[in-house]
């Protein structure tokens, strides 16, 4: 009974929906907050996200005759669906995820299901800019993922487990994966990045070019998810980093592991922030120029280290 | 009792960020830098929740400028009824209020309620920076 | 390769001003494009007709928002031509200076909206904030951050005491230091030049071709300047430098046009140090004898002509308003020609529209 | 560009015309030509004093006939000017010589209904798809905006706002 309660608390309340959701409010507010203030604005109030959220969901749901009702309905569900699904398994402080043999490759499969669901919005919703954005995002989602996946599989083959537990269980006494691959972090950095399709590569959904891209037709409640889901994803991401390369909660000394956790993820933020601030957009081409032939190189070579040297 | 609360509540999110969404019917750009001078640091609309929106099924807003030329009326409307309710009209500038200094115009109609209902006029050639951001708090103040 | 018509509507994101661009795309580029403007079209020249020169003044400011004070000066100057009249040399110098401070709002403002183009928001905040320092010098001279209303017919409506001129200059001081900050940005900042090379060129020939004028014909290679070939205003009385680059491409451009506000803010210390005394204003007669006048300017966008015609009443018989984006839009198919989609908002801004003064 | 070089060749190659050159305030000198002259005058300039600066194309109605204003400029201004009959006036266009007429060549045809033979595109230029009234820059054309093709064309008259009092959606 006490289990089947505190399941229930964990999957609703703590690392669940209700912990992530001011998560992603926050994390989006602090962006906002940190790119308005370099660029010498005062940016938006605390509650800012929040009132986004409250008034996209009060507001009429309007799609094109073109657009597919049905589809257009789900993928917003699915792409929330998939990341909190993902978020399960990332151990967040000192709660200890339920984790198998394996987890960090169901989260990686997990957190990239929201960038096809992304890509079939764009197909489904029946306007140009949406398909453009459609077509770019697929075409975007080939050049950060393969660098991305081979950058987070340089920790599992370290630490010889897939599981996200056991490879920070591992970092406590070692020095930080971060420290030992900085070209695996700099590589997971820029990855996720395309991931949640910021600054440098906010490409499908190029402001100037094609309006907001896939979500063009989107309003009202659809919109409301969608936005959603995406900040989770990004909350859960810099979570997933943050397991992976920084050591999760451990920091030698002993001190409050949810205070240490939650300053590294909100660095991380800053990091993404600051790059958000500092570089111009690329285009679709050189996206994917520098994709694959410079991070997919680099990530191979990265992972060859780990092997020979590594385990060897 | 809970129905209340939550108009209250909804009452709080519409006022706390309006999106807003640019269309220019066919003006001299005056009014229309100063609206984008709305965004930079020394107005900066951000911190009032407003955010300037590129598609109409995001934005709450409509903010026209121009008076309305004959080739931009039907854009207009279309543009007003792509918009999702509860949406409102806000004319800046002489030009959109009445047609301005152009409203003698063969190929112009006048101010914007000739194509729209407007809630907020927002008076001046070009109008200033300030009395924008003045007819946007009006129009919260009023918004349900 | 499927073919996808794209409509740039006009009411698009990259756009501030109404324009129609169908670009027929094959994969990301684009292979035809069709223009169709008209929106802003409110028949001015009509509107001309209709009122007396007086009236007229404050018509001919509203024909564009961003480069008003030159419209004016045209007209005021095309106008002073065909009564005779002598403006005092202080309404010169009064008069070129309000044209140069516009000068270098128009291309602060334009480096901003192409920052946000290639999505560098925070270079379009900055150019902004920046320009806000010459819009507050503009009010404070003349009452207007955008329409100034300082020309009359016969001279200027606005003086400056010296001691004002010198918070001027130390103003000044500061917006020079932030240009040199936008200059390192475009000389070396990868991304931003990444996205500017070799986009939308325009050779010397096809310039030429299309006649096209100002800064974008400049960075194509044409050394032509109506502040120099055809000096007007106390413009003889000032020596400056006309930037020419040779490349012909958006960051041609760009450098082109931020090395002029450098070179204005030069002229502008120089108007204000040999600042002469004397009256501002002559009295013009209520009617024009019969005549014609064609007048020229340099518009922040280029070459602008004015050409009045009057037949001895009050009311002008016909003026006719040339202005830069109108050449700058015929070039623009060949400059749409066999690019990537996610360019053309970077050669749309590259070009510096400025839909008002193209559709009167 | 030397005006008096320029004015000497088009004397030479035109000596039926009466040219007439007359200064015009801000160094402008304007010659007139017949109609069927102005081509070669122009390909003339062109291959002799590479002047190939079209700045604008005015179109006037003075009420007995229609003047076209050719602008030139290099250096100093020259306006070729010619005169047309008032009804069906027509033209040959320039575009082959200076593509950078077209968009001009199309504003007069549209303002002032003067045909240019040969123009490729001579569609809308500036005046809506749905404008059927008299060619606006016309003398007797009336000023106020004709909106009949409106659902309900009481507009045109009383300028009023038709949405007073209605309930917003």
């Amino acid at each position: 009974m006490i289990d089947w309660l505190s399941a229930l608390f964990s999957l609703l309340i703590f690392p669940g929906f209700a912990f992530l959701f001011l998560c992603a409010l926050t994390f989006q507010w602090i962006d906002r907050l940190v790119v308005a203030r370099l660029q010498g604005r005062v940016g938006p109030p605390w509650y800012q996200p929040l009132a986004d959220f409250i008034k996209l969901l009060a507001k009429e749901d309007v799609l094109p005759i073109g657009a597919h009702e049905l589809a257009c309905a789900a993928l917003p569900m699915v792409s929330l669906a998939a990341v909190l699904t993902a978020a399960l398994y990332i151990p967040v402080g000192t709660h200890s995820a339920p984790s198998f043999e394996g987890d960090l490759i169901v989260v990686l499969f997990l957190l990239s299901i929201p960038s096809l669901a992304y890509f079939l919005a764009g197909w489904l919703s029946g306007s140009v800019f949406s398909v453009i954005g459609g077509n770019r995002s697929l075409l975007q989602y080939f050049s950060y993922e393969v660098p991305f996946l081979m950058a987070l599989s340089g920790p599992a083959i370290l630490s010889g487990s897939w599981s996200i537990a056991q490879i920070t269980a591992q970092q406590s006494h070692a020095p930080w994966i971060a420290l030992v691959q900085p070209l695996g972090f700099f590589l997971a950095l820029t990855g996720l990045i395309g991931k949640l399709k910021r600054s440098p590569f906010d490409i499908p959904k190029a402001k100037s070019e094609i309006g907001a891209g896939p979500l063009t037709e989107f309003s009202g409640r659809k919109l409301a998810l969608w936005q959603l889901s995406l900040h989770i994803k990004t909350a859960v991401g810099i979570f997933l980093l943050v397991n992976v390369f920084l050591g999760g909660a451990s920091i030698g000394l002993p001190a409050p592991a949810v205070l240490v956790f939650g300053i590294k993820a909100l660095l991380v933020l800053l990091v993404l922030s600051l790059v958000d601030v500092l570089y111009a957009r690329l285009r679709i081409d050189q996206l994917v120029n520098l994709g694959w032939r410079v991070l997919a190189p680099l990530a191979l070579v990265q992972v060859l280290v780990v092997i020979l040297i590594g385990v060897g | 009792m809970l129905d209340r609360l939550t108009r209250r509540i909804v009452r709080w999110a519409r006022r706390k960020s309006p999106w807003v969404l640019h269309f220019n019917s066919g003006g001299c750009n005056g009014c229309d830098i100063e609206i984008v001078d709305l965004l930079t640091p020394r107005y900066d609309v951000e911190r009032l929740g407003i955010l300037k929106e590129a598609s109409p099924r995001h934005a709450d807003v409509l903010l026209c400028t121009g008076p309305v030329t004959r080739q931009s009326r039907d854009r207009l409307r279309r543009i007003y009824e792509q918009i999702p309710a509860p949406k409102w009209v806000v004319a800046v500038g002489s030009c959109s209020c009445s047609g301005g200094v152009f409203h003698d115009g063969y190929n112009v109609l006048g101010g914007i309620d000739q194509v729209l209902p407007v809630d907020v006029y927002v008076p001046g050639c070009p109008c200033r920076p300030e009395a924008i951001i003045n007819g946007l708090i009006r129009l919260l103040e009023e918004i349900e | 390769m499927s073919r996808i018509t794209i409509p740039i509507g006009p009411q698009h994101p990259a756009l501030k001003e109404p324009l129609s661009l169908k670009l027929v795309a094959e994969g990301e580029r684009i292979v035809e494009s069709a223009l169709r403007i008209g929106y802003a079209h409110r028949g001015l020249e009509r509107i001309f007709q209709n009122r007396n020169y007086v009236q007229n003044v404050h018509v001919v400011e509203r024909v564009c928002g961003i480069c008003s004070h030159v419209h004016t000066t045209a007209y005021c100057q095309g106008v002073e031509a065909l009564l005779g009249l002598e403006v005092p040399p202080r309404a010169l110098y009064l008069r070129t200076l309000l044209c140069e401070l516009e000068r270098i709002h128009s291309h602060l403002l334009w480096l901003g909206v192409l920052a946000e183009h290639i999505g560098f928001t925070t270079i379009f905040m900055y150019a902004w904030r920046d320009r806000e320092i010459v819009l507050d010098i503009m009010e404070e001279l003349s009452g207007g951050r955008v329409a100034h209303a300082v020309n009359v017919i016969g001279g200027v409506r606005i003086d400056i005491d010296p001691e004002y001129a010198h918070s001027i200059l130390a103003r000044f001081d500061d917006l020079e230091r932030q240009i040199e900050v936008f200059l390192g940005v475009i000389l070396h900042e990868r991304t931003f030049q990444v996205r500017t090379h070799g986009i939308g060129r325009l050779t010397a020939e096809q310039v030429r071709r299309y006649c096209v004028v100002g800064p974008v014909a400049r960075a194509s290679g044409i050394d032509v300047d109506m502040r120099r070939d055809a000096p007007y205003a106390a413009y003889d009385q000032l020596d400056f430098r006309v930037i020419v680059a040779h490349e012909g491409d958006v960051w041609a451009r760009t450098m082109v046009r931020t090395m002029e506000s450098v070179e204005s803010l030069q002229m502008c210390r120089q108007l204000l140090h040999a600042m002469p005394e004397g009256p501002l204003a002559v009295r013009a007669p209520r009617r024009v004898p019969p005549g014609e006048v064609v007048s020229r300017c340099e518009a922040p966008r280029g070459e602008l002509v004015y050409y009045i015609r009057s037949d001895g009443s009050d009311r002008p018989a016909r003026v006719k308003v040339r202005t830069p984006t109108l050449p700058a839009l015929a070039a623009l198919s060949e400059q749409l020609q066999d690019i990537n989609i996610a360019d053309v908002p970077t050669v749309l801004a590259g070009v510096d529209l400025c839909i008002a003064c193209a559709d009167r | 560009m030397n005006v008096d070089l320029v004015l000497e060749a088009l004397h030479e190659h035109f000596p039926t015309d009466p040219l007439e050159p007359r200064i015009v305030p801000v160094d402008e000198t304007i010659v007139t030509l017949t109609p069927e002259n102005v081509r070669p005058a122009v390909q003339m300039l062109i291959e002799r004093f590479d002047l190939r600066h079209l700045s604008a194309i005015t179109g006037i109605d003075t009420g007995d006939e229609i003047e076209l204003l050719y602008h030139f400029w290099d250096g100093q201004g020259l306006t070729l000017r010619t005169s047309l009959p008032r009804e069906n006036s027509h033209t040959v266009t320039l575009i082959d010589l200076i593509p950078g007429a077209a968009f001009y060549e199309r504003e007069v045809s549209e303002m002032l209904h003067v045909l240019f033979d040969g123009h490729p595109t001579p569609d809308r230029f500036l005046l809506p798809d749905d404008w059927e009234g008299e060619p606006p820059l016309r003398r007797g054309v009336p000023l106020a905006c004709q909106t009949d093709n409106l659902e309900n064309g009481e507009l045109s008259d009383q300028r009023h706002s038709r949405f007073k009092g209605e309930a917003r959606p």
